[in-house]
């Protein structure tokens, strides 16, 4: 790490200009809110984690032996709904995206201080009706709470657990609302659309998808939760309905809602990779517009869910022709990384590791995608554990990979302590092994034809070792997560105090302290440079300047 | 049908294998040879618009192959053949029951014979299910209150997995099943067995209790359609529109037969609803079918059926 | 629900209120007063989606069941409708009128205005209360009590309608025009800021973004039910 | 908002409510007059109508003075008809239905 530059008295930040719960409870500031989003969105995560660990050791035999088939089903429920609504959504834009896009605009706050803060209370009034609901009984309908399953059959809490996923969707909507109009009204004077970083842009594409999707989410929750309590029949065939329908308005928020997860994700990487090799990125204005691209195409592909559900072949049609257009923009930002690179100087800190980790996963990921869009082969491995292995490639190889490497390209601001550099790679290396051991023998087992969601299957004992491999990584990949949390507490009280730009890193938010003051910047920031600058950080000093190791 | 998917998987297990290839050889390489080292500054280069062109339209293209493919195999996948047999699948939780056209009825088993196209008639009785033979590389999910259609042709005589793939409750992984492949000889032989009698004629009966028969009477003097002939032939609607009486259209008009009620005639049919079980409708609509010749002359086809036809002869002359 | 979020969007223009000067993290007013108007109209386009997708399940099933929804519809009081049409039409013209004595400083117009379109807004929801009083007097309620039978067909004679798809039609009125009630009751409350504000004189010709973005929530409020009127009262209605 | 303009637009609200109310007035009488399929396209067209000059006049897009507002307008309408128009490429092509 770089000598930290001697700072005899600590200066007033955002983090000891007040004490007290009060303090952070009532915080208007967008980057104390964003931690609070980080304590509340890691509490969730460790209990999914949990919930999948005990799906992985129920699957280490054929037999249903760990827990009851009602106990399983309510474990992969609980596990989806919490990771899906109160992990993945809400992770890299209510931690870093709102930590960061204020600074990164050149901005003091977000635009409605006060919205951000009731956007945490409303996460968090939907988090304790999910732990509620969980406590209490859970859900074993399936993340996907499919109809009329969950209207009319299903005897546990799904209405509860609507609704909590209806707040919690509120508080994405204001969160998204929040940066728009934010990346709109509050850039500095010279921030320039085009001299934007690309995580402003990819934040901009994911809220106009939380924006546009997630209130088709709500509605449907609304529709679901009256049909059950008044036996209504809209989605229910018994009175006339369609449960196909529930199925095209689940879908058309919860595919975008992909997006939500991996767009912010692609914009840190972004950042990160121009960071680590000195490089401004490779065809901004591409991987800028294709973050645009992705959000609007997103909106087209929903049905390709439903290829097997009953849907008029001519929609597949349409609708998997529409998912190979989506693929075309993810494409092209994979060529820009990876061109990016090209004539770099690369570095290999801890966040570089789980970019490389991102772009090798979200690779993978990406491209069995090809294979779950062609409609033929969809039919047979749709539903399997091939579906499951691609979406944790996207959702956890990608979005987790990027949140990581974020967290750790940004701790020292965030934080203003350095992390154990040593720790943080084998982290990350723990962690790219892991998942891949977890989720790579999935692939097979899913083309095999092991479905998704059995928790016994002593009737195909052959998918047995595959099993055992994946369960075997899902412990590896759990030590991977538990590393990164405990040294990062570690370095808040034993870290070397973090200078403001440890990476001699481009972007407003390294031209402020660390941690940066309440309002961000000490003066309005004028910016006269354009996006990722590393010629002229790398230039000025005849020596070099001492990047960070 | 299973290896038509499988070489389109190949296909595609090549083509983004060496996509996989050609990024990580690029990210391995790049990363070795720029890495970092004192002295050496990263060269800027501000992008490429012909290099953009050039790797969004290579995949684009590359895409518009698998596209094309993916969607040929889908269409076979989803297209029955006409001189399928037929066999009338009910799902619950958790269990799948079968009745052969000939009157068999089996639990959580299926017996076919090798080399003969089954079509399967899939509905369910509460939540949905999903019909999936990993080794057919079939998959269609079975709905309340309307038939799915699933079709497969067995080329191997053994026993295969048939799974729920659609979660469907409490021992949605206890809804496994077997198909067993048979050589014809053998299935003949099973089939002997304790047969109940063809599901048509079992339909006959429903017919004649549910009195049906008295309205829609083999001649013209019913006050209700005559049913003989209607199955795949296209039916005047009361509102003007034209629809091929498919098994669906029977079950709605079972069901609900107010619907799409078929011109000059008068709204007095009641419901169905409730009154009959999922078999029985199964039962019904096989009785119904059985009233129209069993193989509708290719030429009197009509248009609907016209691609189907050509699909059908185009899988014919293929070798399974 | 939007009420979370309108509560919020009105303590932020009541807090703008009570510092007239600018919000600290704002750099001049026109920068806040753009912030709002944009944030008041990203928040109506969710809206639109919101609505949308009870829209969509409205339209597959009126396409599926067009008879059934025609029979339903017929039974709603057409004349209520389209008084309750008439009054929101009033009320968006008090809402114009408010924003336009606000920017010229008519402090009595602007008070008298909101006044008169909470009025409105109470008399539509007293009409709506009574058309619903009606339904459920007549068990036209979606539940156990719901019945619909032999309600003819309009167009058909001696046809009735299903009463199961009847059902779907009055599910899908009583929460269209259920969450458009609601909105419309959040759009009161606003209303009493707004008025409250108003009275203690809190708004200028320089200072009265709350007026405008509220006066956009209720025209939106308004949009929503020109739309719903035909598409729930007016399905088949000659004789 | 743009800036305040000198000429009273009193007369303009006062004028768009009476085209509203005509409006009103005239989608409720159509609606007895039996015009087949022309019934719900006429009511909907002058729904729309209403709707746009609503959204023109009194939420004032028309003199707003950026392009944002009608871009977001434009927005929630597209994705909107991308919800409705992609759903009933399923349902349309149904052969069942």
């Amino acid at each position: 790490m770089a000598n930290p530059l001697p700072q005899p008295v600590e200066r007033e930040n955002y983090l000891n200009k007040e004490y007290g719960v009060w303090s952070w409870l009532l915080t208007t500031d967008h980057k104390r809110i964003a931690l609070l989003y980080l304590l509340s969105i890691t509490f969730f995560f460790f209990i999914g984690g949990f919930f999948a660990l005990l799906i992985r050791l129920e699957l280490l035999t054929p037999a249903g032996d760990l827990v009851q088939a009602d106990t399983y089903n309510k474990l992969f429920t609980m596990h989806g709904m919490v990771m899906v609504f109160f992990f993945l959504i809400p992770s890299i834009p209510a931690v870093l995206g709102n930590f960061l896009v204020p600074l990164m605009v050149g901005a003091k706050d977000l635009a409605f201080p006060r919205i951000n803060l009731l956007s945490w209370y409303l996460y968090i009034i939907g988090g304790v009706m999910m732990l509620h609901c969980m406590l209490t009984g859970g859900v074993d309908t399936g993340w996907t709470f499919y109809a009329p399953f969950s209207t009319a059959f299903t005897n546990t809490k799904i209405v509860e657990a609507g609704l909590a996923i209806f707040v919690a969707g509120f508080s994405s909507i204001l969160t998204g609302l929040n940066f728009v109009v934010t990346i709109h009204r509050m850039r500095a004077p010279g921030m320039t659309w085009s001299r934007l970083p690309l995580f402003i842009w990819a934040h901009y594409a994911t809220s106009i998808i939380q924006l546009l999707g997630t209130p088709v989410i709500a509605i449907t929750i609304v529709l679901v939760a009256a049909e059950r309590t008044l036996h209504l029949g809209i989605f229910d065939p018994k009175l006339g309905g369609d449960p196909l329908l529930f199925q095209h308005l689940f879908w058309f928020y919860s595919h975008p809602a992909v997006y939500i997860m991996i767009l912010p994700a692609m914009g840190v990487v972004t950042e990160i990779i121009a960071c680590f090799s000195r490089k401004r990125i490779f065809g901004y204005h591409f991987v800028a517009l294709s973050s645009i691209a992705i959000a609007v195409f997103g909106f087209l592909v929903w049905a390709h869910h439903m290829f097997v559900a009953g849907i008029s072949i001519y929609a597949a049609l349409v609708f998997s022709f529409l998912s190979y257009a989506v693929a075309v923009p993810s494409a092209i930002k994979v060529f820009n990384w990876t061109a990016t690179l090209y004539k770099g100087s690369i570095h290999y800190d801890a966040p570089m590791l789980y970019a490389f980790g991102f772009l090798g996963l979200f690779t993978i990921g990406g491209l069995t995608g090809l294979f779950l869009a062609a409609l033929g082969i969809d039919v047979h491995v749709t539903d399997t554990y091939f579906v499951v292995a691609h979406f944790h490639y996207i959702m956890v190889g990608g979005a987790v990979m990027g949140y990581l490497g974020g967290m750790h390209f940004w701790w020292p601001k965030i934080s203003g302590r350095l992390y154990p550099e040593g720790w943080a790679r084998l982290a990350a290396l723990i962690v790219f092994i892991g998942f891949n051991l977890t989720f790579f023998p999935q692939f097979i087992l899913g083309y095999m034809g092991m479905p998704r969601r059995y928790y016994d299957y002593s009737h195909m004992p052959e998918f047995q070792v595959l099993n055992v491999l994946s369960t075997a990584g899902a412990t590896v990949l759990g030590v991977g997560y538990l590393l990164p949390m405990i040294y990062f507490l570690w370095s808040m009280r034993y870290g070397k105090p973090a200078p403001d730009n440890p990476w001699n890193a481009a972007g407003l938010e390294w031209k402020t302290t660390s941690p940066p003051p309440t309002f961000n910047f000490e003066e309005e920031p004028v910016v006269t440079w354009e996006a990722y600058n590393y010629d002229e950080l790398d230039a000025p000093h005849p020596q070099e300047v001492p990047v960070a190791r | 049908m299973a290896g038509r998917v499988d070489a389109l998987y190949i296909f595609l297990l090549i083509v983004c294998g060496m996509m996989t290839l050609l990024i990580f050889v690029c990210l391995i390489y790049f990363a070795a040879r720029y890495r970092y080292r004192p002295g050496v500054r990263a060269e800027q280069i501000e992008g490429s618009t012909p290099l953009e062109i050039v790797w969004s339209t290579i995949p684009f293209l590359v895409f518009m192959v698998i596209f094309g493919w993916g969607a040929v195999v889908y269409f076979q996948e989803r297209t029955p053949p006409r001189d399928a047999t037929e066999v009338y699948v009910v799902a619950k939780q958790w269990m799948w029951k079968l009745e052969h056209a000939e009157g068999q009825r089996e639990i959580n088993e299926l017996h076919v014979p090798v080399g003969q196209d089954v079509k399967m008639i899939m509905t369910s009785q509460d939540v949905i299910h999903s019909f999936f033979v990993p080794a057919f590389r079939i998959k269609q999910d079975v709905l309340p209150g309307r038939y799915t259609v699933a079709w497969f042709r067995a080329t191997k005589p053994g026993v295969y997995h048939l799974f729920c793939a659609e979660y469907c409750g409490t021992q949605h992984s206890g809804m496994v099943g077997d198909v067993v492949v048979m050589e014809p000889a053998q299935y003949e032989a099973w089939m002997n067995g304790g047969s109940t009698g063809p599901l048509s004629a079992t339909g006959e009966k429903v017919f004649a209790e549910l009195g049906c028969s008295t309205c829609h009477r083999a001649d013209a003097q019913g006050r209700g359609p005559n049913l003989q002939g209607v199955f795949g032939k296209p039916v005047q609607l009361e509102d003007g529109r034209t629809l091929v009486a498919d098994e669906n259209y029977i079950r709605e008009c079972i069901l609900d037969p107010g619907a799409k009620r078929v011109k000059g005639f008068q709204p007095i049919m009641p419901t169905f609803q409730g009154l009959v079980s999922e078999e029985q409708v199964n039962a019904l609509v096989a009785y119904i079918k059985s009233l129209s010749p069993a193989k509708p002359a290719a030429a009197g086809a009509d248009k609907t059926s016209a691609s189907t036809d050509a699909n059908r002869n185009s899988e014919g002359s293929q070798v399974e | 629900m939007p009420d979370s979020f309108a509560a919020g969007f009105s303590q932020d223009a009541h807090t703008e209120a009570h510092n007239p000067a600018l919000l600290h993290h704002f750099a001049q007013p026109q920068q806040q007063r753009d912030a709002a108007s944009l944030g008041m109209w990203v928040f109506l386009a969710t809206e639109v989606m919101f609505f949308g997708g009870m829209f969509c399940a409205y339209l597959i099933y009126r396409l599926w069941y067009f008879g059934d929804f025609a029979a339903a519809s017929k039974t709603l009081n057409a004349g209520l409708g389209a008084t309750n049409t008439a009054v929101l039409i009033c009320s968006s013209l008090t809402v114009v009128l408010a924003v336009w004595a606000a920017q010229t400083a008519r402090r009595t117009l602007l008070i008298a205005s909101l006044i008169l379109t909470m009025i409105l807004g109470l008399a539509f929801l007293g009409i709506k209360s009574i058309e619903y009083k009606d339904k459920f007097e007549e068990h036209h309620v979606p539940g156990a009590s719901f019945s619909f039978d032999r309600e003819p067909i309009p167009g058909h004679p001696g046809q009735y309608a299903n009463p199961r798809h009847a059902q779907i039609f009055f599910s899908l009125y009583f929460i269209m025009t259920g969450l458009h009630a609601l909105h419309m009751i959040i759009g009161l409350g606003i209303f009493l800021w707004l008025l409250i504000m108003a009275w203690q004189g809190r708004f200028t010709p320089e200072y009265h973004t709350p007026v405008e973005i509220g006066g956009l929530y209720w025209h939106f409020v308004d949009i929503i039910w020109i739309y719903l009127f035909p598409l729930l009262y007016l399905i088949d209605r000659h004789p | 908002m743009s800036a305040p303009s000198k000429s009273s637009p009193l007369k303009m609200y006062f004028s768009i409510w009476v085209a509203l109310l005509v409006g009103t007035y005239v989608t409720y009488r159509v609606a007895s007059i039996d015009l087949q399929p022309f019934n719900a396209a006429i009511a909907l067209t002058i729904a729309t109508i209403k709707a746009t000059l609503v959204a023109l006049f009194f939420m004032h897009v028309k003199g707003a003075s950026e392009k944002l507002t009608k871009l977001v307008v434009i927005a929630a309408l597209f994705f909107l008809a991308l919800l409705l128009g992609l759903t009933m490429s399923d349902y349309a092509t149904r052969l069942w239905s």
